[in-house]
């Protein structure tokens, strides 16, 4: 299918810039969901990871997207600290480690489930503890079922986005069980959780990349 | 907010500036954030690494100097430092005999120091990692993030610290660790919360008659809410609860470490130690060694934590070795 | 008022027997209020006894200790001891030599410490006292009390007792206090007001965005109120109005106080420190040695004080010696 | 004169508990006067001191005038603390060691006097430094006129509290320049000294403790 475009070296960036575009302005929104079982600063880690990361890429200069997804991955990291910062970042390390070149949706499928593999050996959690793992689970099931059934790239995005955003509304009835909100056990129950909230925005920001 | 600050932003860094002028006998690399003696000791020795978010001051940066630690790696108000901070400083202060690092179990922490680790490990150092988890007002289960570090910290990294200063090797310092942190536990009460610069207000609210039992050192919640109640009963209750967890039966001696979290006064610190040694004699067990003070702070949180640390002749004897570090000295 | 206390009238006395319980190499005399070493000095020795209103925690009995005081006599709460604690005090550790009493200026501190004298005097004991006024927040003038007593009681007592452990003779002791004093000056802002457990509400109103400028330790009023200003702003001024008052020149060196008042993390407290440093060395002026941390508090009050102290060579090798107190220790 | 009654051992202890009472009733109004202008605490020192004087006077037993007032005198200094306890123990030490005996009212006068000079000799204040002195001064003043006028006890001990308690009232425009007051400058200025007033107190219980 030589038609359908490919997830590249600048749409990589593109995505990139477009999440650190849309922390920003959701921004309040992570630090208010933080605030209520966690420590509010949700919103301002990815600020600033992915204010670095930008810094970064401009000083990377046009790469494929294994470079760029790799890079953002390693500025996350250190810069972001907290929870998120290494599991976002591993996340994106290892979705850059499976993109060696342009790819098609299945092979961004596999990347993306390699991401959440990342998340789940470095934070040991399972689907239900009320984290990240909760958005990002439905939504690599979602693109790689998209994919598997020859969705173009908007298209599985779309899905992944879509089942990102279902899964972390489905945290908010959940008892946390790992990271900071575990601490307020049953209390943790009837909030959505900051950090699949903030999985569920990389999703849609993907989409919305992939799209236009 | 009413805080001594340029800006919410540059409190680290302003920090860090401050630390460097006010103790020659550390080394501050501001940039990387990594505060270092300024005299490397001599031989090789295991290199004793902590960190964590910074307004926990004295911890870590007050602790390092002989005896104690090598290096502290400061992060954010209330976050973990990053990996980078922790790898630039093994590579500063390896010696040629390993590194441990001291971690307070917090999911983020925990996971930036292995991250470091795996960094330090693919340099071709050898990393111990010691994790610091006493406060039993979290229970310890596979629903929670565990037990979080707190008071405890300050008996890893001094006796470590001696065990290191003298030479051990670095099983042998990360296995004492382990030990003294498996002998401690801590449990805190809250009488305000901590106002986070960058937040701007205080991380809860508190009625003005309202303490928070069982709180952590970033204003987690703790058990319950209740009435203020006079020194005695609090003091009764933090002893009571731990003991509850820690298993010390009479007879058992301990190392005593009344901890201020920022904003009491030394006065209220007293009252409170009065009555805890009162009620741990009550309960037969003797306190071998003490200290009053603020040592693991939050920020502006008015309150105390109590940590008991069962001793024995070793960590009695590492306890008391030389120390000289800007919060804890000892000849 | 949120306090770690018994009863407002009971603070005193617990928190004497907290010290008590918390410090063995101290003798704690609850009754009479007394604190002294509990190894008395071998030889003759001038015995260096201060004291004062309870409240200013670490000091002054957390000064009590080899290189430093004989004897500490608190006061209740911000009111001065009365003569008796002080006559108990230097019955206990005069020892062939003489005596210094340490006095912070204000009316009812130097009236008892008058009397304290006298008395000591009628049994035959030869006393000393070193009066401190160097807080250049009030004028030195007919119209007031004088300059109030505030950080430099540090200096004065740190200098005074190393000289006294040496076995210097007794108006020589006196002596070096009065040329540390006279070589000090101190200044301090608040944030907030400090609550007198007996009074259980704040000692005055401060707006949320307010300071007080040239506050005393008991919250007794400053020059002016203003609004809160970055902290590299607040230490210029204070560095500035220091060294307007204490004619210092560039090139002069000073050991540097920054103490906080009780409230204020030690996080601040650095980065007011960077600022003050970055400030002294824009006039010209060194630091030769400099203390960071809660010296001379007042109760719950948030800010800090900073004292200035013209340095020369035997005030550095006073300064340097070696001290063994609960609250500064150097080897 | 032998039908005028001297203050004797009896009345001197009635006057230190009758200043007890009054301490006790009087506290919030010498706490509220210090608080606008020192530290808020001169109604609980008086208490404070006055109550172990009750304590000191029971234990004394029956004594003369001179016994009794020096003991009062003792106990202050020892256990009240702050500026008040030196300045009114030395006081009533003086008055006490004026006192050999049961005194005449020109011999009680002759005994406040003494108890003035022994506040100016500590204090070092002078009249109108909005001090204790501007209430005792004129008190000595007119109880030594009536004395010397002929007047009985009662009749001077009145004159007395009348001239202290105008002598309070007129601290008020003062500006301090001694004590704790002093740190206000200007802002002194409008408010009536608390030592002064309890003065006024001490000499008004005197006079009430004669009349009855
Ligand atoms: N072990 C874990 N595995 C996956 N996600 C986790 C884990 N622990 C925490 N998280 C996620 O991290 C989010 C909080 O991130 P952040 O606020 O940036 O870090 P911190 O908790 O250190 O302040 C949580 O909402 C949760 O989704
Ligand atoms: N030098 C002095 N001479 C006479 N009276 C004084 C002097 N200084 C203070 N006072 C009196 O003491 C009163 C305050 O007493 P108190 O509140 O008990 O002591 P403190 O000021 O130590 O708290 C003042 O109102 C004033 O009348
Ligand atoms: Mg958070
Ligand atoms: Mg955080
Ligand atoms: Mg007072
Ligand atoms: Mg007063």
């Amino acid at each position: 299918m030589p038609d359908t475009p490919r997830f590249d070296g600048p749409l990589a960036e593109s995505w990139i810039r477009a999440i650190a575009a849309a922390v920003e302005k959701e921004q309040p929104r992570l630090t208010e969901l933080d605030s209520a079982i966690g420590d509010g600063d949700h919103g301002s880690n990815l600020q600033r990871g992915f204010t670095a990361a930008l810094t970064a890429l401009d000083a990377l200069g046009p790469a494929d997207p294994g470079a760029v997804l790799t890079k953002t991955g390693t500025t996350l990291i250190s810069k972001v600290g907290g929870a998120s910062g290494p599991l976002y970042g591993k996340a994106f390390r290892a979705i850059g480690a499976a993109l060696p070149g342009p790819a098609a949706p299945a092979t961004l499928a596999e990347a993306l489930s390699a991401g959440l593999d990342a998340v789940r050996l470095l934070g040991k959690a399972e689907p239900g503890d009320k984290t990240i793992v909760d958005a990002w689970t439905p939504a690599v099931t979602a693109f790689r079922t998209a994919a598997a059934t020859g969705a173009t790239l908007p298209e599985a995005a779309t899905a992944a986005a879509d089942a990102a955003e279902q899964g972390a509304r489905d945290t908010t009835p959940l008892q946390a069980r790992k990271g900071r909100a575990s601490y307020l056990g049953e209390r943790s129950i009837g909030h959505q959780d900051p950090g699949a909230t903030s999985t569920a925005l990389i999703f849609r920001t993907l989409a919305e990349t992939l799209t236009t | 907010m009413k805080k001594l600050i340029n800006t919410p932003e540059s409190v680290l860094e302003d920090a860090l500036a401050g630390v460097a002028a006010a103790h020659p006998e550390l080394a501050v690399d501001i940039p990387n954030r990594v505060i270092t003696r300024a005299a490397r000791p001599a031989g090789p020795k295991v290199a004793l690494i902590s960190g964590g978010g910074s307004g926990h001051e004295p911890l870590h940066g007050g602790f390092v100097g002989p005896g104690m630690l090598d290096a502290a790696c400061p992060g954010e108000v209330f976050t973990s430092p990053v990996p980078d901070q922790m790898l630039a400083a093994a590579k500063a202060v390896e010696n040629g005999a390993g590194v441990v690092f001291v971690v307070k179990n917090y999911t983020g922490d925990v996971m930036n120091f292995e991250l470091a680790a795996e960094l330090a490990a693919e340099e071709g150092l050898e990393v111990r990692t010691v994790l610091v988890n006493d406060d039993v007002a979290v229970e310890d289960s596979t629903w929670t993030a565990g037990r979080r570090g707190t008071g405890a910290t300050v008996l890893v990294e001094k006796t470590a610290g001696a065990l290191a200063e003298r030479g051990a090797p670095l099983d042998e310092v990360a296995a004492l660790g382990e030990r003294v942190n498996a002998a401690s536990r801590s449990f805190a009460i809250a009488l305000t919360a901590a106002t986070v610069p960058a937040a701007g207000k205080p991380g809860f609210d508190l009625p003005e008659d309202e303490i928070e039992v069982g709180v952590g050192i970033h204003g987690e919640p703790g058990r319950r809410r209740e009435k203020l109640r006079p020194a005695r009963d609090l003091a009764a209750e933090v002893v009571d609860t731990i003991l509850t967890d820690h298993h010390l039966t009479p007879g058992d001696e301990v190392i005593a470490l009344l901890n201020g979290l920022g904003a009491t006064p030394l006065l209220e610190l007293y009252v409170v130690y009065g009555e805890v040694a009162a009620r741990l004699a009550e309960r037969g067990i003797t306190v071998a060694r003490s200290l009053v003070g603020n040592y693991v702070t939050s920020l502006d949180m008015a309150g105390f934590s109590l940590t008991l640390t069962k001793a024995d002749t070793q960590l009695l004897e590492l306890w008391d070795a030389p120390v000289d570090t800007p919060a804890l000295k000892r000849a």
